[in-house]
């Protein structure tokens, strides 16, 4: 991954977008976005477009993979075709498989499955543009849109990712960054609990530096929390105008 | 579809028809609210999101360099896909039905492609060897009906705003895509004998029939899809294709302001 | 689709096949031509050579896929990969896929569709030869084969395409005709009526030249419509031929 | 398969099968009546269509070119592929089984490319970059039994009809595909002990073992194939190599005044 | 598939690696490989490596796929990836389907399938070096893999080709023998009553080469049946030892 | 998968875990016996079959020459891929879990891959036209639990046992694969708050969390994988990270001896 002719941190410790190392991008989060979806949100962080929504929990098909004493967590993870430089075919491939997979696992761990026996709650999220991080920006959409949904949940997931670029450690990479970094540690984190629910690593890590990596990408999911809070009561606040303007109707 | 909705739904929808009224208050032949958003996407050559009442749609483009078809040597290749994505509906839960999709696709594309929509002529780059292909992908986000008008227009619209990635291919500038005729497809519904115009969800899912009709910016009639099981009078489709030229014209003007 | 060099129409008005604008290209149509299946027609349309069979009413499959009250009719249009001048690779193309699609459409209209809840009408057409318009000489000798099959029906249909070459409008485009020419409009039509159950259009035309295109194939329908008749009406004679046959066996 | 015929049709044909009667009368070893139709389909190089009794089907031969194999740069290539559309039988109605086409094809193609039916050496254009394809496609009609002496006697016909295109790919005049040998199969199945040829649709429903020979013109064995999960004892499979070369000579001499 | 630069045999008779015209390559076999498999073999023959497993008797799955009145043989001939000189595509081809079949049909011959209805019997063989032959050793493999999983079976499969290479009638075709002879048999054949359950054959031979070739395969079965019993009564006697252990264990 | 362990085995397990035990008797933090065989297979470049226990794979290498990456002109190409064959296990007779074989394809993958296991740049033979494509083929034949390992080992061995087939491609004189790290993965399971290692196929099916972790001969993270529905807390994967280096070292040691 390393080039020796690409610096991608200036003398002034600034990265090339003029972030600081502890810095995110912009992070902007809508719920509620969707019509016909139980739940949904829509994510921007940095150049990320992400768009999910959830369905459920409702009766499984097909039948015979209903899980009869609890809900079957299902998401699924897809790429637009026009969400990265070169066309993307459409239709799920590997990498989209394992992300939906080590998502799917990390949700389940905060819904309460055992409330509903024989159902799925689905979980789709679509990746209009992607500039790195999409797992990230998925896994932290998902989660809002579930809130959105209803779903009865022990908590919120919040999730980001910190590496290694130039020597140095940083927070959540950028495109140039992660394409020409040393190490990449997407996280999932259970925020009040700080509990690990998705951890991936590749590149290259001394025990030190995966030690700062996670400093860094904890504290920023609890950053996310917030924006995600945010998100919430904002869709909270607008449904109970609706609310009030119904009531309103009514009364006249 | 039919059976997925409700006995005392439909004698609704019916009764309401019959009077010329329809759920939303619209008029029989008027369009839902239309609003167009264009260059959302960055990774994309040109794209846009419509949404047409509360269906959703987002149509990306992307071009590259490729081969052009032996018998058109000089001339680009447009390729069209759209991917009924199972977030847009409840129903799609187990896969939407693929010859939906493919059917949507194939009317977008005739439309464009027999509308001249692209100057495909000015997309050569060697003769016989070096083309711009045109890829364009349609992501259905919120479906409450009438996929064909939703798609049509947000083609339209992400063609009008594609810019032709030259540089990228060190092939020079780059250059807006040139656009050869401005086509606008307006579908109608027949249900118990009355024809109205853009049906939501619960309107398509009672339709008898259905017909699509694209024209362009001199009136001519460049496509046509009659879809379900329904028939149409022959006079019916004369007074489609007249309403479609008017429709066509507020909002290729619609479409001048936004893109 | 227009290319200035190549001539349709001569000066004459003749078409290069011979044909004057309002002239339909040669059909035959055979019914009864196979044994395993319910109703079958063999058509030949100009070059155009298609085999139509029908199945049902039968139990539909898979079961999920059946209606409660009615039957469900399955068209599938299928080219055989030595069908057209550059092989077709075998399977369902999207071209394919949507013919079937509208053809299903089509001829559901005039099925009995209520007397057989539960059932499929299967109706399979092979295209051995194509040669511009299967789409019509598809639908024309499936309606055949239906009658033969036996399958309740309040009509036939009957299919023809009329077009726009060199700036005139003409009946039935030929290969050629159909490459080079500026606008094709497939009809089908319920005979009796005269409604239409099948109607595509792509090209270029105006409200005037549309008027026109419509009333050659409306004409045109209604002469197809005769040898459809001529066809089941052959072989309903040789059907009784046979039956006479069994009568006098049975005398002995 | 066996599931799908009655009890009462299972014991009256082996009843037949033991007095060494057959449903339509023929004697054991007896063909039923061969058609051969060549040079039926236009667009394709060659093409024959065959019924044997209501087995019918349509075999197409169409040639491109491409690249040879690496192990043979000098010799055209063939392709072959079977549909068992569903036109052809009620069974298919789910879609025929994938392996009993993969079957067909395989035995198919091996009688024509192991006997030396074509003579590929006479299909290479520049060697080790173009030799001639030769894709023989067989679709299945109507199917009433023994699709390999049907399908296998229809390609042979196709490709001594077949007419390598040549002018189509400026190389020169067309000229008569290059046929080495006449290879014809026969094809018998075991029933109680009983050795009959060319089974009925009801026949080879209840038949034990299949077995499959191939001779060329010589009398010379090309190929073989056993099937089902009966078994054949060694002086069976004697006999039925020694009937086979009867028949292929009969069939050789058909196919001769046909193509 | 004749070249007339190659010989394969020399002016002595003896072929290529060594072997006279009715030799076999060296052949082991060794039974219960596997720890999950119900069965199991591995076979080396020559350069050929092929293991086998066998699951079942066991419900059939899908059901609709169930015979009500007798199991169902299902074997799976498949080849990895790495076992031919230029790398395989994982996944079924064309060829390997065939051979399922014939070897599905093959060993259905011999096991008492009416014991068992609505189930399935699986064969797996997994072919991991290849190099001529290596259906006939699958199908040797999986006899004894079926033995071992103590599936009810009537007699053994055993199986071997024979063929003509420069004129000669040979038995057992190497790799070079095969791409550049004349002629290969591949027979499978119920070993004591010396009945042919499988039988293939391409290439060129007169009537009286096929007997010579048949006469050769025919004794060389004969041949391989005593290897397989072999590894089955090794396999027994290593099974009883631990069984006696297990007494032991249990007397203390 | 949980569903398939019956209830009695399943608490059986959790009280000997709660007590530190393990159903053969490992302690927690104890690998099984790993037995390595390379060189096995003639056919391929390199190979390895790994024994963990009765967990029981196959590894293969092949090589040929290819068209490299755009942005990597100079670099080779591994393709790596995993087949859970039906061979290997009871549960996998409808077809084992796609998804399953993916995630597992993929972490091995990763870890080679961004562990710089081969030195790819050593296998440019033209740049920007022709590299060497590193086939790397799993198969698992028992599946007696912890794939990610016995995987990851056999891998890293097929690929120390590997020679690049330069002959063959008439390229000169063949050499041995170039390898510039050897990475170890090592995969931890956390059940009712216990983590231990390799775990076998019952204790794998009652895993609340799983963690691999793969580490290089410096002592350097390469690569880490974090599976199932479970948590880990931070502290667990900084001991998992160091025990994991520990074992890496020896089974390094062991793998020189080996290969």
């Amino acid at each position: 991954m390393v080039d020796e002719d690409i610096k991608l941190i200036g003398k002034d410790g600034i990265r090339r977008d003029g972030r600081k190392f502890d810095e995110l991008r912009p992070i902007t989060i809508e719920a509620g976005v969707l019509k016909r979806a139980d739940g949904s949100a829509y994510l921007e962080w940095g150049e990320n477009k992400v768009l999910a929504a959830v369905y459920g929990p409702r009766e499984m098909h097909p039948r015979h993979a209903q899980n009869p004493s609890r809900a079957v967590v299902q998401a699924r993870y897809n790429m637009a075709a026009f969400s990265v430089p070169d066309r993307k075919r459409p239709g799920p491939d590997r990498r989209s498989v394992e992300i939906s997979k080590i998502m799917s696992e990390a949700l389940e761990e905060i819904i309460f499955v055992e409330q509903f026996p024989r159902s799925s709650v689905d979980v789709f999220v679509e990746v209009l543009e992607a500039s790195a991080g999409t797992r990230c920006a998925a896994l932290t959409a998902a989660s809002v849109a579930l809130a959105d949904a209803g779903i009865p949940m022990s908590d919120m997931i919040s999730s980001c990712a910190a590496g290694k670029i130039d020597g140095q450690i940083v927070l959540d990479l950028g495109k140039k960054e992660d394409n020409f970094g040393e190490a990449d540690v997407p996280l999932g984190m259970v925020t009040s609990s700080g509990k690990i629910t998705l951890l991936q690593m590749d590149g290259n890590l001394t025990l030190d530096e995966y030690k700062k990596v996670m400093e860094l990408a904890m504290n920023a999911c609890r950053e996310i929390y917030q924006i995600q809070r945010e998100a919430l009561k904002k869709r909270y606040s607008t449904s109970l105008e609706g609310y009030e303007d119904i009531e309103d109707t009514e009364e006249e | 579809m039919k059976e997925l909705i409700s006995r005392i739904t439909k004698d609704y929808l019916f009764r309401l028809i019959k009077e010329g009224k329809r759920l939303d208050g619209r008029d029989l032949l008027e369009h839902r609210k239309l609003d167009i958003n264009t260059g959302w996407i960055g990774t994309a050559e040109g794209s846009a999101r419509v949404h047409l009442g509360d269906t959703d749609v987002i149509v990306g483009v992307k071009m590259s360099i490729g081969e052009p078809f032996p018998d058109t040597p000089d001339k680009g290749v447009m390729i069209t896909s759209a991917e009924l994505i199972p977030m847009a509906s409840p129903k799609y839960e187990a896969g939407p039905p693929r010859e939906d999709a493919t059917e949507l696709a194939r009317v977008v594309d005739r439309g464009i492609r027999e509308g001249h929509v692209i100057d495909t002529t000015k997309l050569c780059v060697t003769k016989g060897e070096k083309v711009w292909l045109v890829f364009l992908d349609m992501h259905i986000l919120d479906f409450d009906g009438n996929l064909f008008d939703a798609c049509g227009i947000a083609a339209m619209a992400a063609l009008m705003n594609s810019e032709v990635p030259a540089e990228t291919f060190d092939l020079g500038d780059n250059y807006k895509l040139p656009i050869g005729h401005v086509v606008i497809p307006t579908t109608f519904y027949k249900i118990k004998d009355q024809i109205m115009l853009d049906a939501r969800l619960e309107e398509e899912m009672i339709a008898d029939a259905r017909l699509t009709v694209g024209t362009n910016e001199k009136g001519e009639l460049v496509s046509m899809q009659k879809g379900l099981s329904g028939v149409f009078e022959y006079e019916d489709t004369i007074s489609c294709i007249e309403k479609s030229r008017e429709i066509g014209d507020k909002i290729r003007a619609l479409l001048k302001d936004k893109v």
